[in-house]
Protein backbone atom coordinates (compact mmCIF):
# COMPACT_ATOMS: atom_id res chain seq x y z
CA UNK A 1 0.00 0.00 0.00
CA UNK A 2 1.64 3.07 -1.10
CA UNK A 3 2.55 5.54 1.58
CA UNK A 4 2.79 9.75 1.11
CA UNK A 5 3.47 11.92 3.44
CA UNK A 6 4.44 15.78 3.83
CA UNK A 7 5.56 16.69 7.35
CA UNK A 8 7.63 19.39 9.68
CA UNK A 9 9.32 16.66 11.17
CA UNK A 10 12.81 14.63 10.51
CA UNK A 11 12.42 10.51 8.95
CA UNK A 12 14.40 7.77 10.22
CA UNK A 13 15.30 6.10 6.55
CA UNK A 14 15.87 3.05 7.68
CA UNK A 15 12.86 2.39 9.79
CA UNK A 16 11.00 4.08 6.91
CA UNK A 17 12.19 1.91 4.56
CA UNK A 18 11.49 -1.78 6.76
CA UNK A 19 8.10 -0.71 6.20
CA UNK A 20 8.09 -1.57 2.35
CA UNK A 21 9.51 -5.08 2.79
CA UNK A 22 8.31 -6.46 6.62
CA UNK A 23 6.40 -9.76 6.34
CA UNK A 24 7.39 -10.06 2.95
CA UNK A 25 9.01 -12.51 1.21
CA UNK A 26 8.22 -11.58 -2.79
CA UNK A 27 11.23 -8.08 -2.99
CA UNK A 28 13.88 -8.87 -3.97
CA UNK A 29 14.82 -4.88 -4.64
CA UNK A 30 14.42 -1.80 -2.34
CA UNK A 31 15.49 1.34 -4.28
CA UNK A 32 15.81 4.56 -2.62
CA UNK A 33 16.89 8.05 -2.76
CA UNK A 34 17.27 10.39 -0.20
CA UNK A 35 17.57 14.41 -0.76
CA UNK A 36 19.72 16.60 1.71
CA UNK A 37 20.02 20.62 2.29
CA UNK A 38 23.50 21.19 0.84
CA UNK A 39 25.35 24.45 2.24
CA UNK A 40 25.91 25.56 -1.24
CA UNK A 41 23.53 26.21 -4.59
CA UNK A 42 24.93 28.01 -7.68
CA UNK A 43 28.16 29.33 -6.51
CA UNK A 44 25.73 31.37 -3.22
CA UNK A 45 26.31 29.95 0.63
CA UNK A 46 23.35 28.69 2.10
CA UNK A 47 22.47 28.91 5.32
CA UNK A 48 19.18 27.05 5.26
CA UNK A 49 15.91 26.89 3.57
CA UNK A 50 12.30 27.12 3.90
CA UNK A 51 9.78 24.52 2.06
CA UNK A 52 6.41 25.72 1.46
CA UNK A 53 4.07 23.58 -0.19
CA UNK A 54 0.25 23.59 -1.06
CA UNK A 55 -1.49 21.48 1.18
CA UNK A 56 -4.16 19.06 -0.01
CA UNK A 57 -2.54 19.14 -3.47
CA UNK A 58 0.75 18.19 -2.50
CA UNK A 59 -0.58 15.16 -1.41
CA UNK A 60 -2.88 14.59 -4.17
CA UNK A 61 0.22 15.40 -6.92
CA UNK A 62 2.34 12.69 -5.00
CA UNK A 63 -0.39 10.41 -5.00
CA UNK A 64 -0.83 10.41 -8.91
CA UNK A 65 2.72 10.71 -9.50
CA UNK A 66 2.97 7.42 -7.33
CA UNK A 67 -0.03 5.42 -8.98
CA UNK A 68 1.96 6.45 -12.36
CA UNK A 69 5.29 4.71 -11.43
CA UNK A 70 2.75 1.85 -10.11
CA UNK A 71 1.00 1.97 -13.68
CA UNK A 72 4.00 1.81 -15.55
CA UNK A 73 6.48 -0.36 -13.43
CA UNK A 74 5.58 -3.57 -11.59
CA UNK A 75 6.03 -2.43 -8.45
CA UNK A 76 5.40 -3.87 -4.31
CA UNK A 77 5.04 -1.37 -2.66
CA UNK A 78 6.10 2.45 -2.68
CA UNK A 79 7.15 5.42 -0.18
CA UNK A 80 7.43 9.17 -0.24
CA UNK A 81 7.99 11.20 2.34
CA UNK A 82 8.56 15.15 1.91
CA UNK A 83 9.47 17.54 4.38
CA UNK A 84 8.48 21.08 4.61
CA UNK A 85 9.38 24.57 6.81
CA UNK A 86 12.67 25.18 8.10
CA UNK A 87 15.61 23.17 7.43
CA UNK A 88 19.21 23.43 8.26
CA UNK A 89 22.27 22.74 5.79
CA UNK A 90 22.26 18.90 6.51
CA UNK A 91 18.90 17.79 7.12
CA UNK A 92 17.11 15.21 5.36
CA UNK A 93 14.38 16.67 2.74
CA UNK A 94 12.71 13.90 1.48
CA UNK A 95 12.88 9.86 0.54
CA UNK A 96 11.79 8.05 -1.59
CA UNK A 97 11.54 4.08 -1.75
CA UNK A 98 10.45 1.76 -3.99
CA UNK A 99 10.27 -2.02 -3.70
CA UNK A 100 10.18 -4.43 -6.39
CA UNK A 101 10.84 -8.05 -7.48
CA UNK A 102 13.97 -7.06 -9.70
CA UNK A 103 16.01 -4.29 -9.67
CA UNK A 104 15.67 -2.63 -13.43
CA UNK A 105 12.07 -1.59 -12.30
CA UNK A 106 12.89 -0.73 -8.43
CA UNK A 107 15.51 1.69 -10.30
CA UNK A 108 13.32 3.49 -13.13
CA UNK A 109 10.64 3.88 -10.81
CA UNK A 110 12.78 5.49 -8.00
CA UNK A 111 14.39 8.04 -10.80
CA UNK A 112 10.90 8.62 -12.25
CA UNK A 113 9.18 9.29 -8.98
CA UNK A 114 11.92 11.94 -8.06
CA UNK A 115 11.76 13.81 -12.06
CA UNK A 116 8.18 13.77 -11.87
CA UNK A 117 8.46 15.23 -7.46
CA UNK A 118 10.78 17.93 -9.10
CA UNK A 119 8.58 19.14 -11.44
CA UNK A 120 4.84 18.43 -10.67
CA UNK A 121 4.58 18.01 -6.88
CA UNK A 122 3.74 22.23 -5.78
CA UNK A 123 6.87 22.90 -2.77
CA UNK A 124 8.68 25.86 -2.94
CA UNK A 125 12.21 26.89 -1.19
CA UNK A 126 13.40 29.85 -0.77
CA UNK A 127 17.39 29.54 0.45
CA UNK A 128 18.28 31.74 3.16
CA UNK A 129 21.85 33.35 1.56
CA UNK A 130 24.15 36.10 3.57
CA UNK A 131 22.82 38.26 1.18
CA UNK A 132 19.46 37.47 2.44
CA UNK A 133 16.30 35.17 1.18
CA UNK A 134 15.61 34.44 -2.35
CA UNK A 135 13.05 31.81 -3.82
CA UNK A 136 14.74 28.95 -5.64
CA UNK A 137 14.67 29.47 -9.58
CA UNK A 138 13.24 26.32 -11.37
CA UNK A 139 15.84 24.28 -12.98
CA UNK A 140 15.62 23.52 -16.92
CA UNK A 141 17.57 20.31 -16.36
CA UNK A 142 14.77 19.39 -13.78
CA UNK A 143 12.57 19.37 -16.60
CA UNK A 144 14.39 17.58 -19.14
CA UNK A 145 15.33 14.89 -16.55
CA UNK A 146 11.11 14.99 -16.02
CA UNK A 147 11.27 14.94 -19.90
CA UNK A 148 12.78 11.48 -20.77
CA UNK A 149 10.11 9.80 -19.16
CA UNK A 150 7.31 10.67 -21.95
CA UNK B 1 -20.42 33.73 -8.30
CA UNK B 2 -17.38 33.45 -6.28
CA UNK B 3 -14.15 31.49 -6.39
CA UNK B 4 -11.48 30.81 -3.80
CA UNK B 5 -7.94 32.28 -5.21
CA UNK B 6 -4.92 31.10 -3.52
CA UNK B 7 -1.28 32.43 -3.98
CA UNK B 8 1.92 30.45 -3.45
CA UNK B 9 5.92 30.99 -2.47
CA UNK B 10 6.93 34.14 -4.72
CA UNK B 11 3.64 35.30 -6.42
CA UNK B 12 1.98 35.41 -3.24
CA UNK B 13 4.57 37.68 -2.04
CA UNK B 14 4.32 39.33 -4.95
CA UNK B 15 0.86 39.77 -4.84
CA UNK B 16 0.82 40.36 -0.76
CA UNK B 17 -2.11 37.94 -0.06
CA UNK B 18 -2.23 34.77 0.01
CA UNK B 19 -6.20 33.59 -0.32
CA UNK B 20 -9.09 35.40 -1.30
CA UNK B 21 -12.90 35.42 -2.46
CA UNK B 22 -13.14 36.86 -5.72
CA UNK B 23 -16.55 37.79 -7.18
CA UNK B 24 -16.76 36.92 -11.31
CA UNK B 25 -18.73 38.31 -14.04
CA UNK B 26 -21.29 36.24 -15.53
CA UNK B 27 -20.33 34.51 -18.47
CA UNK B 28 -18.28 31.37 -19.21
CA UNK B 29 -15.00 32.10 -16.73
CA UNK B 30 -12.03 30.50 -17.45
CA UNK B 31 -8.20 30.89 -15.87
CA UNK B 32 -7.08 33.34 -18.89
CA UNK B 33 -10.90 35.95 -17.85
CA UNK B 34 -10.09 35.12 -14.20
CA UNK B 35 -6.29 36.32 -15.32
CA UNK B 36 -7.71 39.30 -17.03
CA UNK B 37 -9.72 40.15 -14.36
CA UNK B 38 -6.53 40.32 -11.53
CA UNK B 39 -4.63 42.20 -13.81
CA UNK B 40 -6.72 45.09 -14.27
CA UNK B 41 -6.75 45.60 -9.89
CA UNK B 42 -3.87 47.37 -9.74
CA UNK B 43 0.34 47.35 -10.02
CA UNK B 44 1.03 44.01 -7.69
CA UNK B 45 -1.45 42.35 -10.29
CA UNK B 46 -0.06 43.59 -13.40
CA UNK B 47 2.98 43.12 -12.94
CA UNK B 48 2.99 39.45 -10.91
CA UNK B 49 0.66 38.55 -14.39
CA UNK B 50 2.67 40.67 -16.34
CA UNK B 51 3.65 38.58 -19.95
CA UNK B 52 6.95 37.11 -19.90
CA UNK B 53 6.29 36.23 -16.28
CA UNK B 54 6.09 32.37 -15.74
CA UNK B 55 3.27 31.08 -13.23
CA UNK B 56 1.26 28.53 -13.04
CA UNK B 57 -2.45 27.79 -12.21
CA UNK B 58 -4.45 24.17 -10.46
CA UNK B 59 -8.32 24.67 -10.38
CA UNK B 60 -9.54 22.06 -7.13
CA UNK B 61 -6.17 21.21 -6.99
CA UNK B 62 -5.22 19.75 -10.32
CA UNK B 63 -2.90 21.22 -12.87
CA UNK B 64 -4.72 23.57 -14.95
CA UNK B 65 -4.21 26.01 -17.71
CA UNK B 66 -5.41 29.58 -18.99
CA UNK B 67 -8.18 27.24 -21.57
CA UNK B 68 -9.75 25.69 -18.49
CA UNK B 69 -13.11 26.75 -17.55
CA UNK B 70 -14.16 28.23 -13.73
CA UNK B 71 -17.53 27.16 -11.90
CA UNK B 72 -18.57 28.68 -8.67
CA UNK B 73 -16.87 27.51 -5.50
CA UNK B 74 -13.79 26.97 -7.55
CA UNK B 75 -10.09 26.76 -5.98
CA UNK B 76 -7.65 28.32 -8.43
CA UNK B 77 -4.51 28.43 -7.37
CA UNK B 78 -1.39 30.56 -8.61
CA UNK B 79 2.30 29.81 -8.06
CA UNK B 80 5.59 29.91 -9.48
CA UNK B 81 7.10 26.25 -11.66
CA UNK B 82 7.89 23.97 -8.45
CA UNK B 83 10.91 23.69 -6.80
CA UNK B 84 10.83 21.09 -4.15
CA UNK B 85 12.51 17.56 -3.79
CA UNK C 1 36.10 7.74 1.65
CA UNK C 2 34.25 4.60 -0.14
CA UNK C 3 33.83 1.58 1.92
CA UNK C 4 33.21 -2.51 1.10
CA UNK C 5 32.70 -4.81 2.91
CA UNK C 6 31.89 -8.86 2.72
CA UNK C 7 30.26 -10.19 5.47
CA UNK C 8 27.99 -12.90 7.23
CA UNK C 9 26.54 -10.62 9.35
CA UNK C 10 23.03 -8.65 8.70
CA UNK C 11 23.51 -4.41 8.11
CA UNK C 12 21.13 -2.10 9.46
CA UNK C 13 20.69 -0.15 6.43
CA UNK C 14 19.76 3.44 8.09
CA UNK C 15 22.64 3.34 10.15
CA UNK C 16 25.25 2.53 7.60
CA UNK C 17 23.71 5.13 5.29
CA UNK C 18 24.32 7.78 7.54
CA UNK C 19 27.57 7.22 7.70
CA UNK C 20 27.48 8.68 3.77
CA UNK C 21 26.10 12.24 5.09
CA UNK C 22 27.30 12.37 8.28
CA UNK C 23 28.99 15.60 9.40
CA UNK C 24 28.81 16.72 5.74
CA UNK C 25 26.89 19.88 4.70
CA UNK C 26 27.95 18.92 0.49
CA UNK C 27 25.57 15.94 -0.26
CA UNK C 28 22.43 16.82 -1.55
CA UNK C 29 21.47 13.19 -2.75
CA UNK C 30 21.94 9.92 -1.74
CA UNK C 31 20.61 6.88 -3.96
CA UNK C 32 20.88 3.22 -2.16
CA UNK C 33 20.09 -0.07 -3.48
CA UNK C 34 19.26 -3.04 -0.97
CA UNK C 35 18.83 -6.79 -2.69
CA UNK C 36 16.80 -8.95 -0.52
CA UNK C 37 16.30 -13.10 -0.90
CA UNK C 38 13.00 -13.68 -2.66
CA UNK C 39 10.71 -17.07 -1.49
CA UNK C 40 10.62 -17.51 -5.46
CA UNK C 41 12.79 -17.30 -8.51
CA UNK C 42 12.07 -18.53 -12.33
CA UNK C 43 9.21 -20.25 -11.04
CA UNK C 44 11.26 -21.93 -8.16
CA UNK C 45 10.24 -22.25 -4.33
CA UNK C 46 12.96 -20.76 -2.54
CA UNK C 47 13.35 -21.99 0.97
CA UNK C 48 16.77 -20.06 1.10
CA UNK C 49 19.90 -19.78 -0.24
CA UNK C 50 23.70 -19.80 0.90
CA UNK C 51 26.45 -16.70 -0.96
CA UNK C 52 29.99 -18.51 -1.99
CA UNK C 53 32.28 -15.48 -2.56
CA UNK C 54 36.46 -15.38 -3.08
CA UNK C 55 38.12 -13.72 0.07
CA UNK C 56 40.14 -11.40 -1.14
CA UNK C 57 39.31 -10.96 -4.93
CA UNK C 58 35.55 -9.89 -3.85
CA UNK C 59 36.98 -6.91 -1.94
CA UNK C 60 39.49 -5.97 -4.72
CA UNK C 61 36.78 -6.66 -7.62
CA UNK C 62 34.32 -4.41 -5.65
CA UNK C 63 36.86 -1.72 -4.55
CA UNK C 64 37.91 -1.79 -8.53
CA UNK C 65 34.04 -1.03 -9.15
CA UNK C 66 33.38 1.51 -6.83
CA UNK C 67 36.51 3.31 -8.16
CA UNK C 68 35.33 3.47 -11.73
CA UNK C 69 32.10 4.59 -10.08
CA UNK C 70 34.16 7.74 -8.66
CA UNK C 71 36.03 7.97 -12.15
CA UNK C 72 32.77 8.19 -14.46
CA UNK C 73 30.98 10.48 -11.59
CA UNK C 74 31.68 13.27 -8.94
CA UNK C 75 30.94 11.53 -6.10
CA UNK C 76 30.91 12.20 -2.41
CA UNK C 77 30.91 8.54 -0.87
CA UNK C 78 29.99 5.31 -1.43
CA UNK C 79 28.96 1.89 0.45
CA UNK C 80 28.93 -1.22 -0.61
CA UNK C 81 28.25 -4.16 1.86
CA UNK C 82 27.66 -7.58 0.51
CA UNK C 83 26.62 -10.50 2.69
CA UNK C 84 27.95 -14.36 2.49
CA UNK C 85 26.57 -17.68 3.78
CA UNK C 86 23.06 -19.00 4.37
CA UNK C 87 20.22 -16.56 3.78
CA UNK C 88 16.28 -17.08 4.07
CA UNK C 89 13.92 -15.01 2.33
CA UNK C 90 13.16 -11.78 3.26
CA UNK C 91 16.68 -11.51 4.09
CA UNK C 92 18.84 -8.52 3.24
CA UNK C 93 21.67 -9.38 0.76
CA UNK C 94 23.66 -6.24 -0.03
CA UNK C 95 23.67 -3.02 0.24
CA UNK C 96 24.84 -0.29 -2.32
CA UNK C 97 24.71 3.49 -1.49
CA UNK C 98 26.24 6.56 -3.18
CA UNK C 99 26.57 10.08 -2.32
CA UNK C 100 26.37 13.25 -4.57
CA UNK C 101 25.95 16.82 -4.94
CA UNK C 102 23.23 15.92 -7.26
CA UNK C 103 21.02 13.07 -7.94
CA UNK C 104 21.11 12.32 -11.08
CA UNK C 105 24.80 11.21 -10.25
CA UNK C 106 23.89 9.27 -7.55
CA UNK C 107 21.53 7.35 -8.71
CA UNK C 108 23.65 6.42 -12.16
CA UNK C 109 26.23 5.75 -9.72
CA UNK C 110 24.18 3.24 -7.57
CA UNK C 111 22.55 1.47 -10.47
CA UNK C 112 25.93 1.09 -12.52
CA UNK C 113 27.60 -0.48 -9.22
CA UNK C 114 24.79 -3.07 -8.80
CA UNK C 115 25.19 -3.62 -12.24
CA UNK C 116 28.81 -4.40 -12.42
CA UNK C 117 28.63 -6.52 -9.14
CA UNK C 118 26.22 -8.92 -10.30
CA UNK C 119 28.51 -9.76 -13.48
CA UNK C 120 32.22 -8.60 -11.92
CA UNK C 121 32.19 -9.18 -8.38
CA UNK C 122 32.93 -13.20 -7.43
CA UNK C 123 29.73 -14.29 -5.66
CA UNK C 124 27.63 -17.19 -6.51
CA UNK C 125 24.22 -18.41 -5.11
CA UNK C 126 23.25 -21.79 -4.60
CA UNK C 127 19.19 -22.13 -3.79
CA UNK C 128 17.44 -24.15 -1.68
CA UNK C 129 14.23 -25.73 -3.44
CA UNK C 130 11.93 -28.45 -2.61
CA UNK C 131 13.44 -30.42 -4.95
CA UNK C 132 17.17 -30.57 -3.59
CA UNK C 133 19.88 -27.24 -3.80
CA UNK C 134 20.61 -26.12 -7.25
CA UNK C 135 23.30 -23.17 -8.07
CA UNK C 136 21.81 -20.14 -9.62
CA UNK C 137 22.81 -19.35 -13.86
CA UNK C 138 24.28 -16.13 -14.60
CA UNK C 139 21.44 -14.03 -16.47
CA UNK C 140 21.74 -12.65 -19.94
CA UNK C 141 19.37 -9.76 -18.34
CA UNK C 142 22.13 -8.68 -16.08
CA UNK C 143 25.39 -8.94 -19.10
CA UNK C 144 22.63 -6.85 -21.17
CA UNK C 145 22.14 -4.14 -17.95
CA UNK C 146 26.47 -4.23 -17.48
CA UNK C 147 26.73 -3.46 -20.78
CA UNK C 148 25.15 -0.28 -20.92
CA UNK C 149 27.74 1.47 -19.31
CA UNK C 150 30.19 0.11 -21.67
CA UNK D 1 56.79 -24.63 -11.31
CA UNK D 2 53.89 -25.13 -8.97
CA UNK D 3 50.70 -23.07 -8.95
CA UNK D 4 47.63 -22.42 -6.46
CA UNK D 5 44.68 -23.53 -8.00
CA UNK D 6 41.25 -22.60 -6.47
CA UNK D 7 37.87 -23.69 -7.71
CA UNK D 8 34.47 -21.75 -6.58
CA UNK D 9 30.84 -23.13 -6.67
CA UNK D 10 29.31 -25.34 -8.97
CA UNK D 11 33.01 -25.97 -10.63
CA UNK D 12 34.24 -26.80 -7.38
CA UNK D 13 31.42 -29.33 -6.63
CA UNK D 14 32.48 -30.68 -10.08
CA UNK D 15 35.88 -31.40 -9.77
CA UNK D 16 35.60 -32.55 -6.20
CA UNK D 17 38.40 -29.86 -4.92
CA UNK D 18 38.12 -26.71 -3.75
CA UNK D 19 42.08 -25.95 -3.76
CA UNK D 20 45.79 -28.02 -4.71
CA UNK D 21 48.82 -27.05 -5.79
CA UNK D 22 49.68 -28.02 -9.26
CA UNK D 23 53.29 -28.42 -10.74
CA UNK D 24 53.43 -27.24 -14.23
CA UNK D 25 55.89 -28.22 -16.63
CA UNK D 26 58.30 -26.03 -17.93
CA UNK D 27 58.17 -23.59 -20.67
CA UNK D 28 55.47 -20.33 -21.01
CA UNK D 29 52.60 -21.35 -19.38
CA UNK D 30 49.32 -19.63 -19.95
CA UNK D 31 45.47 -20.33 -18.94
CA UNK D 32 45.60 -22.29 -21.93
CA UNK D 33 48.24 -24.90 -21.33
CA UNK D 34 47.39 -24.95 -17.50
CA UNK D 35 43.98 -26.10 -18.57
CA UNK D 36 45.03 -28.51 -21.16
CA UNK D 37 46.87 -30.17 -18.24
CA UNK D 38 43.89 -30.17 -15.78
CA UNK D 39 41.63 -31.90 -18.76
CA UNK D 40 43.91 -34.41 -19.60
CA UNK D 41 43.73 -35.73 -15.41
CA UNK D 42 40.50 -37.63 -15.75
CA UNK D 43 36.81 -37.67 -15.94
CA UNK D 44 35.99 -34.96 -13.37
CA UNK D 45 38.19 -32.16 -14.99
CA UNK D 46 37.60 -32.90 -18.67
CA UNK D 47 33.61 -32.76 -17.94
CA UNK D 48 34.27 -29.23 -16.08
CA UNK D 49 36.33 -27.70 -18.61
CA UNK D 50 35.00 -29.46 -21.78
CA UNK D 51 34.34 -27.26 -24.85
CA UNK D 52 31.14 -25.46 -24.43
CA UNK D 53 31.04 -25.30 -20.92
CA UNK D 54 31.08 -21.45 -19.36
CA UNK D 55 33.87 -20.97 -16.80
CA UNK D 56 35.83 -18.09 -15.62
CA UNK D 57 39.80 -17.55 -14.40
CA UNK D 58 41.49 -14.87 -12.75
CA UNK D 59 45.31 -15.39 -12.02
CA UNK D 60 46.52 -13.55 -8.47
CA UNK D 61 42.72 -12.27 -8.15
CA UNK D 62 42.50 -10.24 -11.22
CA UNK D 63 40.01 -11.32 -14.01
CA UNK D 64 42.14 -13.12 -16.73
CA UNK D 65 41.55 -15.15 -20.15
CA UNK D 66 42.88 -18.04 -21.55
CA UNK D 67 45.99 -16.34 -23.08
CA UNK D 68 46.96 -14.54 -19.25
CA UNK D 69 50.92 -15.95 -19.01
CA UNK D 70 51.37 -17.97 -15.56
CA UNK D 71 54.33 -17.51 -13.70
CA UNK D 72 55.59 -19.28 -10.70
CA UNK D 73 53.80 -18.90 -6.89
CA UNK D 74 50.70 -17.54 -9.18
CA UNK D 75 47.00 -18.03 -7.74
CA UNK D 76 44.40 -19.13 -10.37
CA UNK D 77 41.06 -19.73 -9.76
CA UNK D 78 38.42 -21.17 -11.87
CA UNK D 79 34.67 -20.38 -11.37
CA UNK D 80 31.02 -19.78 -13.38
CA UNK D 81 29.78 -17.01 -14.20
CA UNK D 82 29.20 -14.53 -10.91
CA UNK D 83 25.44 -14.32 -9.77
CA UNK D 84 25.83 -12.06 -6.62
CA UNK D 85 23.60 -8.86 -5.68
Amino acid sequence: MPTVRVQQADFDTGRELETLTRGRVDVGAVASFVGLVRDANDGHAIRGMTLEHYPGMTEKALEAIVAEAHGRWDLVDTLVIHRVGALAPGERIVLVGVASAHRGEAFAACEFIMDYLKTRAPFWKREDTPEGSRWVDARASDDAAAGRWD
Amino acid sequence: MTVTILYFAALRERVGVSHEQVALPPGAPTVASLVDQLRSRDARWTEAFAPGKTWRVSVNQHMADTATPIKPGDEVAFFPPVTGG
